[in-house]
């Protein structure tokens, strides 16, 4: 009994398909030859992004697992920008690295099938399937530089919490499945619509026991241990990446599952996601003062905007769901063009991911410099950058609804975390010791996709309003 | 009440081998234990009406994944826990860490028990409603698998495949191919 | 008319960034660019003080666009008889900021001039936003250039310094930015829509409970900027710190940004709230005045030593403002103007000093006043405007402020007119130290006088000081329908309440 | 026509300090000098053109712009003549050209851009003293008021290369500057309490106020302030100590500013108040007693005192102390009368003195003269002139003058303060008389050669440039006052003897012409702008029938009184005769016998380090070390800089919890798993 | 009968075991097993819930548990072989380069 449409299924499949044609150019291409593999997965990603731009506002569900409503496609194309620009960042970056050029993009893409996965579907099975896919496509890419005894451990590191958090979620979905019976999502907010005023201590756990998975995943604290190491050990753009990809769709997923189906619960779940929002954006801005190495500052950054993202989601209103979506798409561009800039400037031999070795760069490379300044600006939420758009649009979520609380400890901890971005800035322009690192030349792509980056998140920084009515209208049709 | 008899002495085991697999020190004898843990619980599905899933726990826990375990074992030479010198660097990696884990897990299991303790609907005897018949059916479950779940079902294909091109890049010797 | 205003440095800045300049050999081509935007710029806004309607109170030269339509974000613009001197002030001081920083900043030209053009056009945006949210978003900007001014052409201690003014501002301004959205939030519960824009706000009724909180979120970052007492610390270390150009622009314009917040958003929003806390806020800005002038006494550091005169001058206008009557907020109006003249030019000098002889200690001058005899009178000239002499611009100002703060409450009147005195003491003998008495360090004795580019600049201080003090209702006329439209609005919110506690 | 008053010297100052560099010295004196005779002239034809106005009616008044307009605030520049301001602008325009001459000719050592610049000073405040002057409120007043501060204190500081020079101008400035404060205060008082700051007007309202006898009211606060003001100007007690150390200025500066001129402008203000101040007994009577005080106090000050600008430094302070005393008893006439004379041999005595200081190239110790009497034979008699006039000497000047201020202190009741102005006249007498003495008379002492390191090297602004003057060698020969300087000498000696002729008593069948002159200055006038009605309860002729009639009784007090202070200044000019020319060893061995007596004297009371140890010291170190050092850098910066530590030292502690070891971030995951469902279970 | 709770009690009992193990045991093989232990208490859990609840749905999410284990595992063990290779060592305290 199939279902007639195919329709929802379309954008993760032309990424799939894009994978595959992938990985077939690369194992049927003859030595010596060079494949544009690269340029494959951009035309499959594009090829997503414009099947879901087909789909806007018509609500198409396949299989009855796979719905691409608005909001499943507004994240959809985040997921493809930062699919695209994590592929122009990599270009250069698996050539220089000697990386194996099919798996490498062949992951890639099918773990932006997986996120996609999780970002529509409508069924906690599929979404645990998803962010399995998802997470051991990563898991591999941190660890694809076998040679590398740091980014080995961090894929173990990762792969080992991962899987312990994925037992947790698997059985957070078991007692979901056993009380409600069904894992369909839609089916379980009617179970517990019913069930809100009973006190069944059962839901409870599985309620708990889910949440631990999701925020395992956006790396909140208490479950973000692995973040700093995953993301220092792995290679400068597989952490753009799963900085960027692996947070927006395990966000999307945690927003559809706890503000669809456990919405009638949320008077259970919002406190303790109150601390733990709290908790992740002050331990991510604190933390992040004491780091020298510019990747691990960034992964505490990249906590710290977990907890705002879950100022949004603690909000709960339409602004703070629309908020959500916004912030990711915010985040997603400037974290990679952040994580960008370290990539294009590693080598081989040298990372060159430690603070110091940015002494001096304005003079060596100035438009890097300057490049990496508005992405720091962005990610500290200064106008006139996306960044401060976003943050913006989470807090008035917060303050609508009354969470002054969370929106001053917000405020106050992206003023602390402003200090290690100039940190990064003062090294770059203000430090009087001389360079001492060699930068590489800059390849063409990277250069492009950084431009990209910039133009996208000033120009989003001074005229939101298209993507702000998006992300209203994406939330609009299903919450 | 045979039924109950078995029930107790397949979870009796099932739990006896578990806590023994993470009682080795030997990897190998945890492998092996671990096989019989599985088995036991194969019994405990064929207790539930669950023939199928007994079946393929045993085809594919305990005969697949658990000789890709052993194969590891034994590639890797089986080495015993080592290094007394890792454990005293820091504090946190004492065995004190250890014990605070199982402590936790010990919780767990009290918090697990008590929620279900005070939940009224898990005291039903688990064969509910429906006869055994219906749900060990293996037609239905294949039906069903290529209904309901088809999508899942095809997912899956691509998570093996991600797995497989893991596997193979992470393993494979250097140099095989540039 | 006023987007011109503000997107002509903006644009200006552009335009340097084309020009290729990696060799340095453009210097000059960009400099006069940049100048000649700047100068550009303070023509538009004396267009823009021409074309004003003193008689009117009510905002000119308004433009609404609609920005973020969703919550009710307007780009909305406008002018009022504050505003106006406020970007004209701004507008003039630019240009003499640039031309100071030709002879002091000779790497990275380019860069410093596309970060001096950006401050400007962020300055003057802060000035104009009619809109809560514009207003946010250039009050935040204005940091960035500040920041980059202070921390890569600032002297040894400029990047702790550049950080500190940058964290110290914001961590104000935050929780500003919560009190905006609160105030969005409550007018989209009172109407059903949000809204920023700043008139709509006016007329919200707001519960005095809440005024409070909102008024003391907005007051702190305001008080930061300001800097009251004791939010001040930052200010020594960043004017110190930066460059001549920098501090020019930080004590001539970006204080102002605070004491022009307090007149537009924190007291006209808040009336009751304003009420409550005035004499509080009073207190600490006659306590900021007194010790303001008391540690700029003791300095070492000319720099530091002007920088602690703002605090005790910037102490005047928030008296001003607390009086809240029409000579105290116009007087405190007049003394942002003038404080931006007369310390601007001290900055001025002092960098000129600091240019020729690479430091800023006192004790390492004396008897400059045989060597340099304009720069001498012109330093003389500032220092008698800066310490309130009548016929300069600083007398009016104080004056006013006095006035106002006497017919409110004589007590403040009282104590802050010790800085009168303690101002005298602390310029005049730095005045002294400086320039008197016998040439003791050789370098001294062959320091250049004034150039013909700094003559330029320190005139048209000097002058600008003489007019404001000679004519000061060619300053007064234009802003008082507004100061008391303002005075009105509080006062009357005011009344309201006593009506309402009394039942 | 007002404005062009003040208007001329300003054009002056803007010549000469813009162009000054460029100008000769012949031409930059002669600018200034014809920008303040273009004053004088205009002054007098308006003087004759008020004069020729009926008595009641003798107000010149010109608004210029609206100045300061905010709110009910509205100040006009405006300027306004009437007699008050009539005595005083040809006093200020008349001496001050006199000055001015002289000035062209002690100053010839300077440079040229010094000159210039001394003389554009000059001029600037002149102009500043005419708006003092003619300003008719408050507020115009105090341009005027702290504008003379200013030029004071670049007129003090002119030789700046001297620390003791730029020292004493910035302490006269800051010491002006506390007169201020009050000044101001009570200018704000005076705003909020009558809505006004026009004199007139003010007048007008307070003339319609009961005299707040016994009462510290209003008005008595305000004029309580505006004394303190005037205090800080006039060199009272106790804010007297700047005047002094003014004398580091040029001696002609001196002269001018602070003897004639600008100290003056505190009496000068309690008459303009007039009204105000006699509606304030209270007030009044502090004003006396403040003025009593500093009279004796700096008396006896200028009796041991070496430096012959010093004594006359203190003589000033004490004659001022004479002139508060006369406004203090209500003798507003007498105290205008007084600041009038003394404006002409003040300045007589102190341009004498600066001939004596040119002639010797700056000596200025009278220890190290004597015997000049022969070698500078104008100095010798005109300053003569001038010491007999300001001893009291009966028929000059200043005999007239300080005899009224006494009569009228007797005569309104004040015994005690008649007193204190008797002794102070004798210890005027005495120590004017021993300067003229030990300056003029008996043995030459010293070389006559200043240079010898004292100090005072007037003139010669750059040590390393001095170039001997070929007038000025040095040696025996000591040159007279040259032209330009006698001629200011001669025409001061004149008005010295002559001055007091226009306000002779009527005891002496004088008319008391100035008295009658000023009478309307000093009430409420009818004709006050805008406000009317008033003027009827303060009839105004009143005054003047206080001046016209006087019985017999009266006469013969005056008569009395008139004689013993006669003798009192004989006397004193004979004791000075006895003890300096006679028995100069008396003088020592007083001073051996009382030492702590002299040394006391000598060191002035010790105010000065009274005051650097109560005030200026604490205030110093407590800014320095408690507030700069203490509060701002430890305390506010302190927690600024703590909160960042504090950040930083959470940030380290944090940041070791993430040891590496992989189980222990497993058991960091389940903790928060168990606490999770603890809270969820335990709820 | 035998209550459902009594099957959730014993799964729950193995869920815990396998997070000793992985707590306990300083060898990486051994706490992959602990992994794999307690995914199998959780596919008890799936099995007598649709035991329960008379629905196939459980042994069918069990399958694809099962697959996600095997998947784990296999990823799981290539690391460790990627990571016994650099340090000849399966203890997880052994690998403490990244850390603070």
């Amino acid at each position: 009994m199939f279902h007639s449409s195919f329709d929802a299924v379309v954008p993760m499949l032309c990424v799939a398909l894009a994978a595959l044609a992938v990985m077939g150019a690369e194992a049927f291409r003859s030595r010596g030859e060079t494949m544009p593999v690269g340029g494959l997965g951009i035309v499959g990603l594009i090829g997503a992004a414009v099947s879901s731009a087909l789909l806007w506002n018509r609500n198409a569900i396949s299989f009855g697992v796979i719905v691409a409503d608005n909001f499943a496609l507004f994240v959809t194309i985040t997921l493809v920008i930062v699919g695209i620009l994590t592929i122009m960042f990599s270009s250069p970056v698996v050539k220089r690295d000697g990386l194996p050029k099919g798996d490498f993009y062949a992951l890639i893409l099918f773990s932006i099938v997986g996120m996609m996965m999780m970002a529509s579907a409508n069924d906690l099975l599929v979404i645990f399937i998803g962010l399995e896919i998802m997470s051991i496509a990563v898991y591999v890419l941190t660890g694809i530089r076998r040679d590398d005894p740091r980014a080995t451990e961090a894929a173990f590191k990762y792969f080992l919490l991962g899987a312990f958090s994925s037992a947790f979620f698997l059985y957070g979905i078991a007692f979901t499945y056993g009380l409600a019976g069904t894992t369909r999502l839609d089916r379980i907010g009617a179970f517990l619509a019913a069930q809100s005023m009973s006190d069944n201590r059962l839901i409870l756990v599985a309620l708990g026991l889910l949440l631990v998975g999701f925020a395992f995943k956006i790396s909140a604290v208490p479950f973000h241990m692995w973040t700093p190491d995953a993301y220092e050990g792995a290679p400068a753009i597989v952490t753009g990446f799963m900085s960027t990809g692996v947070k927006a769709a395990a966000f999307a997923a945690f927003a559809r599952v706890f503000l669809s189906a456990f919405e009638p619960f949320s008077g259970e779940w919002a406190p303790i996601v109150w601390w733990i929002a709290v908790a992740t954006m002050i331990l991510g801005t604190v933390v992040g003062v004491a780091q020298s190495n510019l990747k691990r500052m960034l992964a505490y950054s990249s906590i710290a905007h977990g907890g705002y993202l879950l100022v949004g989601l603690v909000a709960a209103n339409q602004v703070g769901k629309a908020a959500i979506l916004f912030y990711l798409l915010a985040y997603a561009v400037t974290n990679l063009a952040a994580f960008g800039v370290i990539a294009l400037l590693g080598t081989k031999n040298a990372a060159n991911d430690e603070l110091r070795d940015y002494a001096g760069l304005w003079h060596s490379r100035p438009a890097l410099a300057g490049l990496m300044t508005v992405c720091l600006l962005s990610l500290g939420g200064l106008p006139p950058t996306v960044g401060f758009i976003g943050k913006w649009y989470i807090f008035s979520a917060a303050v609508g609804a009354g969470y002054y609380g969370l929106a001053i400890i917000g405020v106050l901890t992206s003023v602390i975390s402003v200090f290690f971005y100039l940190r990064v800035v003062v090294m770059m322009y203000m430090s009087d010791q001389p360079a001492t690192v060699v930068f590489p030349p800059v390849s063409t792509v990277g250069m492009a996709a950084l431009v990209a980056s910039i133009v996208v998140i000033l120009a989003l920084g001074i005229l939101p309003t298209p993507v702000l009515n998006l992300a209203a209208e994406s939330i609009a049709t299903i919450f | 009440m045979p039924e109950t008899l078995i029930f107790y002495l397949l979870s009796g085991l099932a739990i006896l081998t578990s806590a023994l697999v993470i009682g080795q020190r030997n990897p190998m004898y945890s492998v092996m234990l671990l096989i019989a843990s599985f088995g036991a619980l194969a019994g405990l599905y064929v207790t539930l009406d669950a023939p199928f899933v007994a079946v393929a726990q045993i085809i594919i826990y305990a005969g697949a994944i658990m000789v890709l375990f052993l194969f590891v074992v034994m590639l890797l030479n089986a080495p015993h826990e080592d290094g007394a010198e890792w454990d005293r660097a820091h504090p946190l990696r004492q065995p004190g860490v250890g014990r605070f884990g199982a402590l936790l897990a010990l919780l767990l299991v009290v918090q697990l028990a008590w929620a279900l303790l005070r939940t009224g609907s898990v005291d039903v005897p688990v064969t509910g409603a429906v006869d055994a018949e219906t749900i060990s059916s293996v037609r239905l479950v294949g039906r069903t698998l290529f209904t309901d779940y088809v999508f899942a079902f095809e997912a899956t294909s691509i998570l093996i495949l991600v797995a497989m091109v893991g596997a193979v890049v992470l393993a494979h010797r250097e140099g095989d191919r540039g | 008319m006023l987007t011109l205003s503000w997107l002509l440095p903006l644009a200006g800045a552009l335009l340097v960034m084309l020009v290729p300049n990696a060799d340095g050999r453009r210097d000059g081509v960009i400099r006069w660019l940049s100048l000649a935007a700047a100068v550009a710029t303070f023509g538009v806004t004396m267009a823009i003080w021409f074309g004003f309607d003193s008689e009117s109170a009510s905002f000119q030269f308004v433009e609404r666009v609609p920005w973020i339509p969703a919550f009710g974000i307007d780009y909305f613009i406008g002018v009022d008889g504050i505003s106006l001197l406020l970007v004209v002030l701004t507008g003039f001081l630019t240009p003499i900021a640039l031309l100071s920083s030709w002879g002091s900043i000779n790497r990275k030209v380019k860069e410093f001039s596309i970060f001096m053009l950006a401050l400007e056009a962020a300055m003057i945006g802060v000035f104009l936003s009619l809109d809560l949210f514009l207003f946010y978003v250039f009050w935040d900007a204005m940091l960035i250039p500040m920041y980059f001014l202070i921390g890569i052409w600032g002297y040894d201690q400029r990047v702790y310094a550049a950080i500190k003014f940058m964290l110290y501002t914001m961590a104000g301004s935050v929780l500003m930015l919560i009190a905006i959205l609160g105030l969005a939030y409550l007018h989209s519960s009172a109407t059903g829509a949000y809204s920023f824009d700043l008139l709509k706000l006016y007329a919200l009724d707001i519960a005095p409970q809440t005024q409070m909180w909102f008024f003391l979120a907005f007051t702190l970052a305001f008080a930061i900027k300001v800097p009251l007492f004791p939010f001040h610390t930052w200010l020594p270390d960043a004017h110190v710190q930066a460059p001549t150009a920098g501090s020019v622009i930080l004590a001539g314009v970006l204080l102002k940004m605070g004491t022009y917040g307090l007149l537009r958003f924190s007291f006209p929003l808040f009336p009751e709230a304003a009420t409550y806390f005035a004499p509080w806020l009073a207190v600490l800005a006659v306590v900021g005045i007194v010790y303001g002038a008391l540690v700029a006494m003791v300095q070492p550091d000319m720099k530091k030593l002007v920088a602690y005169s703002s605090v005790s001058h910037l102490g005047f206008v928030v008296l001003g403002i607390c009086a809240m009557n029409v000579q105290g907020v116009q007087g405190a109006v007049y003394q942002m103007l003038a404080h931006g003249v007369s310390t601007g030019g001290l900055f001025l000098i002092v960098g000129m000093l600091s240019d020729r002889r690479h430091t800023r200690l006192i004790s390492e001058f004396g008897g400059l006043k045989a060597v340099a005899p304009k720069l001498t009178a012109a330093f003389l000239i500032i220092t008698l405007a800066s310490i309130g002499l009548p016929g300069l611009n600083g007398f009016i100002g104080e004056f006013l402020i006095l006035l106002g703060a006497f017919r409110w409450d004589p007590r403040f009147a009282v104590v802050a007119g010790l800085g009168v005195i303690l101002s005298a003491v602390y310029m005049l003998w730095m005045f002294q130290r400086v320039f008197y008495g016998p040439v003791t360090h050789a370098e001294n004795a062959t320091m250049r006088d004034l150039v013909p580019r700094e003559w330029v600049s320190v005139v048209a201080l000097c002058g600008i000081a003489l007019v404001m003090g000679i004519l000061p209702s060619l300053f007064l006329r234009p802003m008082e329908a507004s100061v008391e439209a303002l005075v009105q609005r509080v006062q009357t919110a005011q009344t309201l309440r006593v009506q309402r506690t009394e039942p | 026509m007002l404005a062009l008053i003040p208007l001329f010297p300003f054009i002056g100052f803007l010549i000469n300090a813009t162009m000054g560099r460029r100008l000769s010295k012949g031409l930059s004196g002669a600018v200034a000098c014809a920008a303040i005779i273009a004053s004088f002239a205009v002054a007098v034809m308006s003087v004759l053109q008020i004069a020729g106005m009926p008595a009641d009616a003798r107000v010149l008044e010109q608004v210029v712009y609206t100045w300061i307009a905010s709110g009910d605030l509205s100040l006009d520049m405006t300027f306004r003549l009437d007699p008050l301001g009539a005595v005083m602008i040809l006093v200020i325009t008349g001496i001050g050209s006199l000055i001015h001459i002289y000035s062209t000719a002690y100053m010839h050592d300077e440079i040229d851009s010094e000159f210039a610049r001394y003389f554009s000073y000059l001029n600037l405040f002149a102009a500043f003293m005419l708006v003092l002057v003619l300003g008719a409120n408050f507020v115009v007043m105090f341009v005027g008021w702290e504008g003379v501060g200013l030029c004071s204190y670049l007129l003090i500081g002119f030789w700046f290369k001297k620390q003791s020079a730029s020292d004493a101008g910035k302490k006269a400035f800051v010491v002006n500057r506390i007169g201020d404060y009050a000044f101001v205060l009570g200018m704000l008082f005076l705003f909020t309490q009558f809505g006004t700051l026009d004199f007139a007007r003010l007048a007008t309202i307070a003339s319609a106020m009961p005299v707040e006898e016994g009462v510290f009211g209003a008005i008595s606060i305000a004029t309580l302030l505006l004394f303190i003001g005037a205090t800080g100007k006039s060199a009272q007690i106790p804010l007297y100590t700047w005047l002094p150390d003014a004398m580091e200025g040029p001696t002609p500066v001196s002269a001018l500013i602070h003897a004639a001129t600008m100290v003056t402008a505190g009496v000068y203000m309690i008459g303009r108040n007039a009204v105000l101040f006699s509606h304030a007994p209270e007030t009044l009577f502090i004003v006396a007693v403040i003025g009593a005080a500093t009279a004796l106090m700096a008396g006896t000050i200028g009796l041991v005192q070496n430096d012959i600008k010093r004594v006359l430094a203190y003589s000033t302070v004490s004659q001022l102390g004479l002139m508060f005393l006369a406004m203090g008893v209500g003798a507003f006439g007498a105290g205008i009368f007084h600041l009038y004379t003394h404006a002409f041999f003040k300045a007589l005595l102190f341009l004498g003195s600066g001939a004596v200081i040119h002639a010797l190239h700056g000596e200025q110790d009278i220890r190290n003269m004597g015997g000049l009497k022969k070698f500078l034979p104008v100095t010798y008699w005109t300053f003569l002139i001038g010491s007999l006039a300001i001893a009291g000497v009966p028929f000059l000047s200043g005999f007239f003058s300080k005899d009224e201020i006494l009569y009228e202190t007797f005569h309104e009741g004040h015994t005690m303060l008649w007193l204190v102005g008797a002794i102070t006249s004798f210890l005027t007498a005495t120590y004017m008389f021993r300067l003229v003495f030990l300056t003029f008379h008996g043995e030459r002492k010293g070389s006559g050669i200043g240079d010898q390191g004292s100090g005072h090297d007037h003139g010669h602004a750059d040590p390393g440039s001095l170039i001997p003057d070929p007038g000025h060698a040095h040696g025996s020969h000591l040159h007279d006052a040259p032209p330009a300087m006698a001629l200011a000498l001669i025409v001061l000696a004149i008005g010295s003897v002559l001055a007091g002729y226009i306000g002779v008593p009527h005891a002496l069948g004088g008319h008391n012409q100035l008295a009658a002159w000023l009478a309307p200055s000093f009430q409420a006038s009818a004709a006050a702008p805008g406000v009317g009605g008033g003027a009827e309860l303060f009839p105004q002729a009143e005054a003047a029938e206080e001046a016209e009639v006087i019985s017999e009784e009266e006469a013969a007090l005056e008569l009395t009184l008139m004689g013993v202070s006669s003798a009192i200044a004989i006397g004193g000019i004979l004791l000075a005769a006895f003890i300096w020319l006679k028995r100069r060893s008396i003088a020592d061995g007083m001073a051996h016998r009382f030492g702590g007596l002299h040394r006391l004297l000598l060191n002035k009371y010790y105010v000065d380090e009274m005051y650097d140890a109560t005030v200026v010291n604490p205030i110093h170190v407590v800014s320095r070390d408690a507030l700069w050092r203490g509060f701002d850098v430890r305390v506010v910066d302190g927690a600024v800089n703590g909160t960042a530590a504090i950040v930083a030292a959470g940030s380290n502690l944090l940041r070791r919890l993430q040891t590496g070891s992989v189980r222990a971030y497993a058991s960091s995951m389940f903790v928060g798993v168990v606490v999770i469902l603890g809270y969820y279970l335990w709820r | 009968m035998i209550p459902l709770g009594h099957y959730l009690i014993v799964s729950a009992i193995l869920f815990a075991i396998g997070t000793c193990g992985v707590f306990l045991r300083r060898n990486l093989i051994t706490i992959l097993l602990s992994i794999e232990i307690m995914l199998n208490a959780v596919n008890l859990t799936f099995i007598a819930f649709a035991r329960q609840h008379g629905s196939v749905d459980g042994q069918i999410i069990v399958f694809f548990v099962m697959t996600v284990a095997a998947a784990e595992a296999a990823v799981g063990l290539a690391i460790v072989i990627g990571l016994f290779r650099h340090r000849e060592s399966l203890n997880p305290d052994a690998f403490t380069l990244l850390k603070w």
